[in-house]
């Protein structure tokens, strides 16, 4: 058993060194323990089994016969302080003022009574927007809803991207809600999204993944380079050494011919902005995964190489995300993801039952990976 | 007619609307009626409307803060400055209502009154303010009971994040919340002041389902396992027999093929299970990890800038988890001060393993090479050896002789 | 005593012994005695004692001999000369006694009466000669009735090579002799004229079996398939049930499963087939190849220099071979004057391939791309576009009357 | 049907053509229809199927109804005229005159009268040295013999050479002999030796491979790189970068921490030996393979880093191999080739149950090679 009190004693007194100092900093986020509920705490690290009790709902039995439910509710991640103190509401109301959030952006809500579950829910529903519960899987019966999708910033907040994500998660979410709101696919499937290559939202390996491109150079600000770029650590962001020093004029350029628009410069130096409105857009990713369950963690591959950006509801991009969600729902085997599908049907076949079209972009010719990556072990499935 | 016609759209459909919690927001703040209509202006432009930020910080702070500044300032006044504050989130991201309201109170007045609950690395995110709302910002948080520190951002470790493991979970095989406190604990400096070759993230997943995404999002992954066997509750099988077909979900579905069903009796050959969780996925009731728990270490994983994306590698095959934690210290320790002489600018710690040799981090840091660490053997016989593998031969004295330094000669 | 003990040790075992073979040809020839000595110092010494041969060549051909000297010519002069001449053999190494008797003969008059039948490449070399011996080799060999000419070395075509095939196989989908046969006599000029880049290997092979070691030896690998079904003959698998176990040993080991047997018939899902012989192997009386037969050409195989080994990759999934063979001629020409155009000083084609992209070589070749030539798509976003991909935006327009050039732009 | 005297003649008309030069020059190998016996050009295309009679011995059946047996018997490749022309006494007596080779060096002898077999087998016996028959396979039941070992040079001819060729072949071929007496091994095992990492042998897609490494840099001859080499191609030619000019003294110098001692400078260059009789030796690679035969092609991995030369009968070299083969051959299922049984067992259990140890060298660190390599398709099993 976890000896508490030690714990946060030795946090206290942490802090209390940390207090001793002039300026009081260094201390890292509170103790966990001291935002657990009593449930938690009591039976941590004796959790026997679960069950799912229906979509977006969870029981979780203690060895000592402990009981707790949780209920899952989606969010959009962007929240308005004002929604969270809704959550603490409802929080208060029915868990005794704790509330987690999960690790694909969902808020949890711990209960020990199960009567509470329906009107909790109903809570939820009560909020505007309302705050729908689902999302959960139940490998048992193998039955599995869609969760959330991971995204990141967009126009919402970042300087790089080729696309938003709040609003293309927005529309595919909606699109695809009666997968949420009901276990009906016949395995895992995590979509995510990435407003550039830089991937913040990790969409390397997800079973689709959504990823914001830039299509054309930088087109060079050379008064921006020279006030506010370092020339040699420009020219060394570019993967392609696509870029040359330009010493004279203290500026850079680019070799047009070798950019693959990555956007690694503008990253590193504001003078090298590439928006082009008409040509940015999206490509569409699949196959990746992470689990190391029956098979062994995959990266995610290019499959739709550019869909143009069409705010506010990119119905091309929500397009295919169905096609390949529901070609692959209606022809997988039970547990079957949809890097095991592609694994069992073969590419060919894939790009067949998507009605995607294959075209010399998804041929990798991107040499800087070394091979060397294909024989490290990427994987926890070994043999002791 | 309303300002934003085009983000109206994105409050119809079933899916909460980012768009109507912006608007909530706006209610009560001018910034988030700003952003708004700059969005709006986006969703026309179809580009963004941020400039980099410069270097903001709080005093005795490296990172945390990301600096954001609008383009069109004059329009959009309130939004003028943007900077998001990364918050180090409690671990497993619980929260007592108490402390959430609290920090919401202190983002009312300091900021926009928008969030991201939560970032992609596991901060709680504080969406746009003003510079000169920072420090206040950050003294505010301080003030709190339990206090609210920054979280990362830059070349440092970035803010350590964990699955809900033994919360509320029967398969983690390590304290998760326990281990990615310490680290964070531990790290403070690091974690603070951005003085790496680039970014370095931790993340604690208590079994290989990997719920907190660690082996494709965290230099340093750390994933729960056991070695001796699983344990079985013959008789819970016998429960699930009646509702599954044992067979074809969970004996075909093994990746070795190390289990068998008899129709009454589950056998699994343990020497030949890779620990994939599958059948204990399947069968939660009648099956679970075994006993000799620890977890094994993925090094690397990291998006593509600049040679490719990854999913970790097998580093540690084995760790046993028990505070005060010190061989994962040391070997954290041992790693960054390589890293830290060898590593060139924004170099992540996976591409220096590749540029050097997974042998050169295995002899700095004294771990031993194993099968485990490769899914196969090299396929080239280009192999290093150091002078003290070779035989001291005639030819090696006359190399001697001409001065040339051998490989792993002092 | 012998002169030879160590080498004598080889003369022991079952395996029949080359030692014997040098003794054999040195009952007649100085050379093979005087090889016989210095192998024994190279087993003393343990290194060789053979140096770079300079250009040696014969009259009008670039290619073909293997320049050799010894390092120790005074102690064995009788192999201070011992070039090789590569000679190309017949195809699929089926040959008359007459003629094998008639270049004994020769070899004898000209050589050492050593020979390595056959070349790893697929030459029939014979083992060491003096210079001033070449020419009249050659000419002696050109005079032979059919006259046997000599085969490929340095920067050239190799000599191309097939196996058996239709002449004692049941599953040859093309006539792997006469296609190998005809590249030979089409491309005479490059096997004889080293004048590429680097070296460049034909193979042929009638089914993937690939019984010449195509896929792995040469930068263009010829491989036998089909596209529609596999011919079944229910009668003859009903038969093979009676000596094997079809279930266990056929359709539970096909790769994708497309296969079941109910105990009387045996069906193929031939959509999910994907040609691997295993089965056709198993049944060669119930089951054979479809009708509708050709080649997938691989590129690419080669050793490690420089950029490491490689087996081919799918390049043409599929060629109907028929004479005189006009399309695969073609795709040569042009593959060959793009390498020759691009390609660095030693640099195979298929490094010159991955250098520059799949896309630039189906480009200029006019190939479609197809997820055959993938064993998965790419997993970065870091994708080329042309500018004819592009649409003509502002962005675009404002590049242009900077005067840069855009990707794929005349 | 082939129409023969068609094809002969277009060969004869080319070979004219060839005579009006003033040299006679580029002509080719004879035609193949020349060098066929009658049975096979009888039945070209037409066979319909083939047995195995017993080890070494093929029976093929043509649509026809013809038949005709192969009889195959080992050599060392490297052969003196005189056993070629024992070769031809025994064609001539038995097959009109007719002979081929195998592409791994073998010798066949097809005869379409069955009671020929066992006199010609007989024969071959008698030769001195005797030449034994067999190294074929039967994939109907399930049963292979160990076929030749394809080989190169070594210190019999070639200039780069870290061990002999054919002295390690004799020694490992004695060793297993039973092994290609009799067809008892589980499946397909080819093995394969090169004397250097030009591999010539192509070992780098064989079940088992005998590669030759040198483990120390060159030895840099001064006066030879001036007379000899050309200065920017041997730069070049280091995959590793190791190589300096040194301009003023007109020769190059080896960074040796650099050096992973692969040769290629020494191939370019006759002026950068690196012979060590000590510190040359052999690695063995695994788990190779080159048909498609239920699984994909695959490269071979080294799985022992470095044997000592041990002439003349290379006794360790013997021993891991033989060790290798036996591992595998005891544990493989039916048709599970080196390959198949690795990808079922794992590497951790091929250390295991071989008794090889795992060392660092085996971890590939060769970052030349892109990783796009392996996202193209090696193989050519697809679905049409
Ligand atoms: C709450 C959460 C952990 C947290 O710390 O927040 C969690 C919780 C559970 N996961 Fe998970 N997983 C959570 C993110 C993940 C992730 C990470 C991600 O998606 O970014 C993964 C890896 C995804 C991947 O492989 O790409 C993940 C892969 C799994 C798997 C493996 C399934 C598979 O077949 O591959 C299981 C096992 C199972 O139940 O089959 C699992 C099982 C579970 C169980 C059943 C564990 C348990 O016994 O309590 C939990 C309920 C699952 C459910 O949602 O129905 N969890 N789970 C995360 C919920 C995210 C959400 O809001 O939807
Ligand atoms: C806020 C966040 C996205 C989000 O919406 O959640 C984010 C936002 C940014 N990331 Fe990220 N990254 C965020 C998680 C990630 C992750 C995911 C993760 O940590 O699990 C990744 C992929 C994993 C990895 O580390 O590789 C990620 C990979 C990158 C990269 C590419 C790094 C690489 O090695 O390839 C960059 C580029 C860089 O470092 O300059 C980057 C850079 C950035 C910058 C700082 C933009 C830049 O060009 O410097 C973004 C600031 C956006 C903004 O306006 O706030 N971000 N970034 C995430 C951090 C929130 C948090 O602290 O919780
Ligand atoms: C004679 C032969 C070995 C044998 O004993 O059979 C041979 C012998 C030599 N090879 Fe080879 N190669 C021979 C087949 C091969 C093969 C196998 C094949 O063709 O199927 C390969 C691997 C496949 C390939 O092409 O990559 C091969 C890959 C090399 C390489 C590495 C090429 C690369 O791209 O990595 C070199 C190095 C070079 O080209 O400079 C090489 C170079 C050489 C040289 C010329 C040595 C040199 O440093 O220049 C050798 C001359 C040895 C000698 O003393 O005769 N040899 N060489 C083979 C040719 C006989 C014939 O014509 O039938
Ligand atoms: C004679 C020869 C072709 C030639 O043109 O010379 C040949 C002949 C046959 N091969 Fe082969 N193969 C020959 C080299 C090869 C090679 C190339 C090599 O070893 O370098 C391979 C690829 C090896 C690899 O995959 O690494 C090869 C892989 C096969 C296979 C695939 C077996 C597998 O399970 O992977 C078969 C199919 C079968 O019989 O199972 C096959 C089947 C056959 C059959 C049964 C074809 C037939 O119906 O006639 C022939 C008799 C096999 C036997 O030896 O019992 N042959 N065969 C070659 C004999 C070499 C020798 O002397 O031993
Ligand atoms: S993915 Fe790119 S655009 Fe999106 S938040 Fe990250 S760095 Fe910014
Ligand atoms: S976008 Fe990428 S490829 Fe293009 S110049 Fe910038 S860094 Fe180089
Ligand atoms: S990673 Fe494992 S231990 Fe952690 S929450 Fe997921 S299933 Fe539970
Ligand atoms: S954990 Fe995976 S590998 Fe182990 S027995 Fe279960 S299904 Fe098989
Ligand atoms: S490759 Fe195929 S066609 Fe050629 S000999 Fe081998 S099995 Fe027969
Ligand atoms: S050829 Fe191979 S893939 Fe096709 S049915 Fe036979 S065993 Fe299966
Ligand atoms: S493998 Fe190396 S040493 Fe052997 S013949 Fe080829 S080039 Fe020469
Ligand atoms: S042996 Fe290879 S690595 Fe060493 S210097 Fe020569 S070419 Fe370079």
């Amino acid at each position: 058993m976890v000896d508490w009190e030690e714990r946060q004693k030795e946090y206290w007194d942490f802090i209390a060194k940390r207090r001793e100092k002039d300026y009081f900093s260094d201390f890292g986020p509170p103790h966990y323990s001291l935002m657990l509920p009593p449930v938690v705490k009591d039976n941590y690290g004796k959790w026997k089994y679960h069950e799912v009790v229906k979509c977006g709902v969870l029981k979780h039995v203690s060895e000592s016969g402990d009981v707790v439910y949780s209920i899952r509710a989606v969010t959009p991640r962007l929240l308005s302080i004002q929604t969270i103190r809704d959550f603490c509401d409802i929080a208060d109301k029915y868990c005794d003022g704790y509330i987690r959030w999960t690790t694909r952006n969902n808020v949890e809500f711990l209960v020990t009574d199960e009567s509470k579950i329906d009107p909790l829910i109903n809570d939820l529903k009560a909020m505007k927007p309302a705050y729908p519960v689902g999302g959960t899987h139940d490998a048992v019966t193998g039955k599995y809803a869609l969760s959330n999708i991971v995204h990141t910033q967009g126009w919402v907040h970042c300087h790089t991207p080729a696309i938003d994500a709040s609003g293309i998660v927005k529309a595919v979410m909606d699109e695809l809600f009666e997968y949420f709101e009901e276990m009906k696919l016949p395995a895992l499937c995590r979509i995510s999204l990435a407003c550039c290559a830089n991937m913040c939202g990790a969409v390397h390996a997800s079973d689709i993944a959504i990823v914001g491109i830039h299509r054309a150079p930088p087109l060079i600000d050379d008064d921006g380079v020279r006030r506010m770029c370092e020339l040699p650590s420009t020219v060394a962001s570019c993967p392609n050494a696509a870029i040359k020093m330009k010493p004279k004029e203290k500026t850079v350029e680019v070799d047009s011919e070798k950019c693959m628009f990555c956007g690694n410069c503008y990253t590193m130096c504001p003078g090298m902005p590439m928006f082009d409105p008409e040509n940015d857009g999206t490509a569409i990713m699949v196959a990746g995964k992470i689990s190391a369950a029956r098979s062994d963690p995959a990266l995610s591959k290019v499959v739709v190489p550019w869909i143009p950006n069409e705010p506010p509801r990119w119905p091309k991009v929500v397009d295919a995300v169905k096609k390949i969600l529901e070609a692959w729902a209606s022809d997988a085997k039970k547990h079957e993801r949809i890097a095991e599908w592609v694994e069992r049907i073969g590419w060919e076949k894939f790009f067949e039952k998507t009605g995607l079209e294959f075209t010399q972009h998804l041929i990798n010719d991107y040499n800087r990976t070394p091979y060397i990556y294909a024989q490290l072990r990427a994987s926890t499935n070994f043999r002791w | 007619m309303s300002e934003t016609p085009m983000l109206d759209e994105l409050e119809k459909g079933p899916f909460p609307s980012f768009v109507t919690e912006i608007k909530k927001a706006g209610e009560t703040k001018e910034a988030a009626r700003d952003l708004l209509r700059l969005l709006e202006r986006s969703y026309k432009d179809k580009k963004t409307h941020w400039k980099h930020g410069g270097i903001v910080a709080v005093k005795g702070y490296g990172g945390g803060v990301i600096g954001r500044y609008c383009d069109l300032p004059d329009e959009f006044p309130a939004v003028a400055h943007f900077h998001t504050v990364r918050i180090n989130q409690p671990t497993s991201k619980f929260y007592t209502t108490k402390s959430l309201r609290a920090i919401c109170d202190i983002w009312e007045k300091r900021g926009s009154g928008i969030t991201n609950f939560h970032g992609s690395t596991g901060d709680f995110v504080l969406l746009g303010t003003f510079t000169e709302e920072l420090q206040p910002l950050r003294d505010d948080l301080a003030e709190l009971d339990p206090p609210f520190d920054i979280g990362g951002s830059g070349s440092d470790l970035r803010t350590p994040s964990a699955c809900i493991g033994p919360a509320r979970c029967e398969w983690a095989c390590y304290d998760t919340l326990d281990v990615c406190y310490e680290m964070t604990k531990e790290y403070q400096m690091p974690l603070h002041r951005p003085m790496w070759p680039y970014k370095f993230k931790i993340k604690c997943s208590g079994c290989p389902n990997d719920c907190v995404a660690a082996k494709a999002r965290s230099d340093f992954a750390i994933i729960g396992t056991w070695r001796d066997d699983i344990k079985i509750d013959q008789n819970e099988v016998k429960e699930y027999a009646k509702i599954m077909d044992i067979q074809a979900e969970v004996v075909d579905l093994c990746p070795t093929g190390c289990m068998s069903w008899d129709g009454s009796t589950l056998s699994i050959d343990n020497a030949n299970c890779v620990r994939c969780m599958h059948c204990i996925n399947k069968m939660p009731k009648a099956l679970a990890p075994g006993d000799d728990r620890g977890a094994t270490v993925l090094i690397g994983a990291k998006a593509p800038m600049l040679d490719g994306s990854t999913i970790g590698w097998v580093f540690l095959p084995f760790v046993k988890l028990e505070r005060p934690y010190d061989e994962l210290k040391e070997t954290l320790d041992n790693l960054w001060e390589w890293w830290d002489e060898e590593g060139k600018f924004r170099e992540r710690v996976g591409e220096l393993i590749w540029r050097k040799g997974v042998r050169e981090v295995l002899k700095v840091l004294d771990i031993e090479p194993s099968p485990y660490m490769v899914s196969s053997p090299r396929n080239n016989p280009f192999m290093f050896f150091d002078k003290s593998e070779l035989i001291h031969s005639d030819y090696i004295k006359e190399l001697e002789r001409r001065g040339i330094k051998l490989k792993g000669e002092e």
